[in-house]
């Protein structure tokens, strides 16, 4: 588009500011164990990411690998609204997705490496996983592809009704794909139980949200489609997992659709473990140190702190156990075996080969 | 037991048999609510299963055939309804980027059993976007199943193979085949990954290659070229998608000659293919294929210029006089 | 979708009711000349429209015809606001579009019935209608696809710099289409001169919109995009020219896109001559009884009358003459030439026979 | 005066070319403003010609697309890019179902003088969603012009062709080639109404058809099947709709033996339409023809599985031996 300013004013009431004056995590609603839980998520996507990148910069994970430092409170939060019978659904950055589902970093490293052991059998890499077991019923990347996807989802909850929800993870940059907004009409109108979680980084690979759209807010959009709608501090867990545990409670109980828009920041680049500078239209090194500033995870042990639920020494043991785990699994996904060549047509349609 | 029962009333009866006996079964596209829609092909059938099981739709392909993807990875088995090819157009992507692509590239785990059904629905002066006849595209595609019935029985009951297949797949009818009557056996439930093209009529002079409305077309013509000493082996498709040519290459083999209909385009469409896959079998014909299609143009709307547009059986049967000038 | 209430209410303020109590037209505004010009139009869509209905039951025109009937005064009043540099498109509904940019009812006729002197050469029927001369660019019928192709207008309009707009005419039933939010938040993020206007009939074929949206309202879109938007009652000429006008203006000045809502329904059926009574999903004849009496034009002539700008004489004079314009150009349409074979290959590219 | 440059480099020499000459050219896209969206084909356009003439834009493939369409309905040239095939079949409408039937379908009257330009960007196991290869889908509508370049010199000198022509046309380039390196002349304006197939080595062996990087495949088998005494004529397409094979043809009747490369898949698609066109002309070959394409299944991801996925040099070799397996 014409160069639009890029200094707009933001819609976002300060969310889109790191530099705003933060209100603490408040910890005071979840028990010990949930919270511990979060922080061990947390942990465990921010080192399997960095995991991956060490991958990526030593040559051994070839497909693109899109990370999502710096925004695993989102899925963490969400995630925390679920249970086993609701199915999720993501997109090109979806470790964080898989993995605050319960999934397992092995798994994960495989997929990403290629591996038969991996989420997808080592034939999508990064950017096609899939877990069942969990609820993770697929992540493309696609623009904007599972967002109906989740809304059939939420068909089959309905019929079904046994309480259900239909999630689907997505960025700023989907929200302008048709389908999202045919997609929200849809379930709308039908009323169907499901989630739309926007995770608002602001970007859209190179380029600010102020260049693409009119507006940052993406909730306009809920409004617009007579939606309930949250707009919550994406790098607080505790704030999301409220905001979606409203909206999800209220999907269960016929109340329909529910967006949440998670307002966060990725502090690597697009894709690939490199920060993006030099890339960006305004992805300054100043932008990226603010949002280091109220990275979640430093955040959420502070309020843990503060409210004496961990602990420094269990917090740095539980770094040290999750550290371990990513490696081991790391060392394993490495030495894993390829998928055979049958592969390539038996799997085309299901139930073996192509005839 | 028989039933009689014409093309668009057997679809219905599919949809029936399925809705009856599977309760995952639903259907989801624009103006299942409306008589005209579809032809008579969905009559009453919100009525009779209730419109929570027969949905009607806003005007989005895009995502009503993704959420009928989402659906089918989730247990159910959705039909989403296409009333023009044309619009679905607007849903290549659930249909090519997602449900051919997610059992392969999720490792075999992830199978949208989804049914995507598009009806052409050309001619009447509607012109180029309200006629299309897109089968080859679908047929190109890795992942996905495509049928296109040309008889009453193959109406009911491949789209009920359809259904119950765990591939995604796409029922292609023509609304110019509703009117086709004929007795109905009892329905049998067959594994689609064992239907194959069909040879409708044996014949040892030339072999007719066609699917759906091509196929009667062959048929017409096979019946006036036996007026005229010539016997024709008719051969339907069925299944485009993946496509089993051995018996158009036996029957090739026999006859020596080949004309392969089809409703659609001519430039990498169908009827080359078929002409290409028994030339990588033989190697020779006894004299040239020949395709019978639609010219390289859109649909155009003025009477005149539709009646030349659309292919007859006195096409085919020119086409077969052409291959039959070369001494036998 | 599942049976959603059809009853819900309306977020129109009473625009979707016919039995509101309507403020009378406000003819203050606007000249003899073009109050006059305004019901010339009326009357000439009105009745060309007619003659199409005839047309159709004597089995003369085979090609799919939508009328408009009940809704001529969105053309009306949008042309109003425009000039020759603008470039209009339509849809599947457009013989009003054409009509009331200064279109030729011989030329529309000879369309409908597929001859060569047709706007589009008898290659295109009522669905696909051109007429450059005029700024009407063309009608295609694929539901929203002329949408994005104004916004590629306003581009061009951009750049050109010369205050032109880019205007297409949908339906309701067009925003359910992932390509009316694309091409709105485009033009809004890019600021560009386009005019989009939404016929709010209310209905998308047989479907009411309650049963397909979760609101009536329209405009709410252009809330969400950012989009100077205005909700007008359809059914007035000068109301809907007024806001045309300003949305124009504005848009002309670099103001960025605008939404015209114009709330408004149809007599007959979804195609063809018939009312639908019978078909529709809450199409009752009252309802259309009800819209009959907030007729545009009646509504028009009487504030003519009220306001002593025609007499009664005129207005039948008026009348009459548009009734003979139609009836000759039926009559030569009737005995016009089809185009002639060649044209089916030697139009698919342009500049003569594919090669 | 000659000029060496890279595939990618000339792409980019085509774009500048036509911006500096004709102010009615513009480009939009997604990535436009980025380094790395389209490798080095379009590097810094935005700051030479400006960023109102090179907009970078929202992840709108539909809209932008149509807006194209739309701006080239007004007089100018717009060139559309998708910096992946597979992102564009979200903008299947506006391509087959407006740009290619405006003017059939209002009487010749309105031209999109569109420029679509599709980037094939597979391998690096991208999978399923980001590798794929659709010509033959666009070859398949008529109303497209469809243009695939395989040297440096038409990878600029067919964009060009591309943009001054006065119909829609698709122009798709593949990032396998962007290193090829060649000495370019000036340019000269070419009118794309006379572009053919091209023969770019003659043999009397066989005749290798490709386009794009499969002609590539073809050049290098026939570099090596020369050292075994094969003497392979090779014919690079080009220009795939409207598709004109008699350069094919007149090849095949020289040798009687065809091998036809493509690098998409195989049903339906391009390189079953060369052989059916050989066929309906000829209708007997010396021995089979053979096809060498991507087997028809998605792309895989796994380096082990993308390793056997894309046919390389030595697959069009064994194929050219294994027609020259039957007796001369
Ligand atoms: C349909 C489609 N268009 C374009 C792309 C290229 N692409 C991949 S990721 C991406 C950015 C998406 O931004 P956003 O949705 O905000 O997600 P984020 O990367 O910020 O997590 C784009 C444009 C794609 N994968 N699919
Ligand atoms: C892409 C597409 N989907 C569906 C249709 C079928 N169709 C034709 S008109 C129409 C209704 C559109 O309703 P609206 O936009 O409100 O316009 P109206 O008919 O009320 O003027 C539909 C669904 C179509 N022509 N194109
Ligand atoms: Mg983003
Ligand atoms: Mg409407």
């Amino acid at each position: 588009m014409t160069d639009v300013s890029v200094t707009r004013a933001s819609d976002l009431g300060g969310l889109a500011n790191p530099a705003r004056p933060l209100s603490p995590i408040d910890v005071g609603a979840y028990d010990d164990a949930t919270l511990r839980h979060f922080l061990t998520l947390l942990f465990r996507i921010r080192f399997a990411e960095e995991k991956v990148g060490e991958l990526v910069e030593r040559g051994l994970a070839k497909a693109p690998c899109h990370l999502g430092i710096g925004q695993e409170a989102v899925a963490v939060g969400v995630s925390a609204a679920l249970n086993a019978r609701d199915r999720v659904f993501g997109g090109h950055r979806s470790h964080s997705h898989y993995l605050a589902l319960g999934g397992d970093v092995y798994k994960l490293l495989a997929e990403v490496l290629g591996k038969l052991d991996g989420t997808s059998r080592g034939m999508g890499g990064s950017m096609h996983l899939y877990g069942r077991e969990l609820g993770f019923y697929g992540s493309v990347p696609l623009v904007g592809a599972t967002i109906p996807l989740a809304v059939g989802a939420g068909i089959a909850a309905q019929m079904e009704g046994q309480g259900a929800v239909g999630v689907c993870y997505f960025g700023d940059g989907a929200t302008e794909e048709g389908v999202f907004h045919e997609s929200m009409n849809l379930a709308s109108a039908m009323r169907l139980p499901v989630l739309f979680v926007c995770e608002n980084n602001l970007f859209s690979s190179h380029l600010d949200i102020n260049l693409r759209q009119p507006s940052d807010r993406i909730g306009r959009y809920g409004d617009a489609h007579v939606v309930n709608t949250r707009s919550v501090d994406g790098n607080d867990t505790v704030a999301v997992a409220k905001a979606a545990n409203e909206l999800v409670t209220h999907a269960r109980n016929g109340g329909g659709p529910g967006l949440l828009e998670a307002v966060t920041f990725r502090h690597r680049g697009h894709v690939g473990p490199k920060e993006d500078i030099d890339v960006g239209v305004r992805r300054r090194q100043s932008d990226i140190d603010a949002w280091k500033r109220v990275d979640p995870i430093p955040r959420l042990i502070s309020a843990l702190r503060d409210a004496n639920r961990m602990t420094a020494g269990e917090i740095a043991q539980l770094e040290q156990s999750v550290r371990k785990e990513i490696d081991e699994a790391a060392t394993r996904a490495e030495a894993a075996a390829y998928p055979e060549e049958r592969a390539l047509l038996d799997l085309v349609y299901i139930g073996g080969a192509s005839k | 037991m028989t039933v009689r029962a014409t093309y668009g009333e057997a679809i219905r009866l599919g949809f029936e048999y399925l809705m009856e006996r599977y309760s995952n079964v639903f259907c989801i596209g624009q103006g299942l609510w409306s008589p005209w829609y579809v032809g008579n092909s969905m009559t009453d059938l919100d009525h009779k299963f209730g419109r929570h099981r027969v949905i009607d739709t806003p005007v989005s392909e895009l995502a009503c055939t993704g959420a009928a993807v989402g659906a089918s990875l989730c247990g159910y088995r959705a039909i989403v309804i296409h009333p023009r090819m044309d619009f679905m157009v607007l849903a290549a992507d659930p249909i090519i980027n997602q449900a051919a692509k997610w059992s392969h590239m999720l490792g075999g785990q992830a199978a949208p059993a989804v049914t995507v059904r598009a009806i052409i629905n050309r001619g009447g002066e509607q012109g180029a976007q309200h006629s299309q006849a897109l089968h080859s595209w679908f047929a190109h595609i890795p992942g996905l199943r495509v049928v296109m019935p040309a008889t009453v029985q193959d109406a009911r009951d491949l789209l009920i193979s359809a259904v119950l297949c765990d591939d995604p797949v796409m029922y292609i009818d023509d609304r110019w085949l509703y009117d086709l009557s004929e007795d109905l056996p009892d329905v049998v439930e067959r594994d689609l990954r064992s239907e194959k093209p069909r040879v409708l009529r044996s014949g040892k002079d030339v072999t007719l290659v066609g699917s759906s409305y091509s196929t009667l077309l062959c048929q017409q013509a096979a019946v006036e070229l036996e007026k005229q000493g010539i016997d024709a082996e008719v051969i339907d498709l069925r299944v485009l998608n993946p496509l089993d040519t051995t018996s158009v290459v036996e029957s090739v083999a026999k006859t020596g000659r080949l004309v392969a209909v089809d409703g659609g385009w001519r430039t990498a469409g169908l009827a080359g293919e078929v002409i290409a896959r028994v030339s990588e079998s033989l190697g020779r014909f006894k004299s040239r294929p020949i395709r019978v299609t639609l010219p390289d143009a859109p649909a155009p709307t003025s009477k005149p210029l539709e009646a030349i547009y659309y292919p007859d059986s006195q096409r085919v049967i020119e086409a077969v006089q052409e291959t039959l000038a070369v001494a036998r």
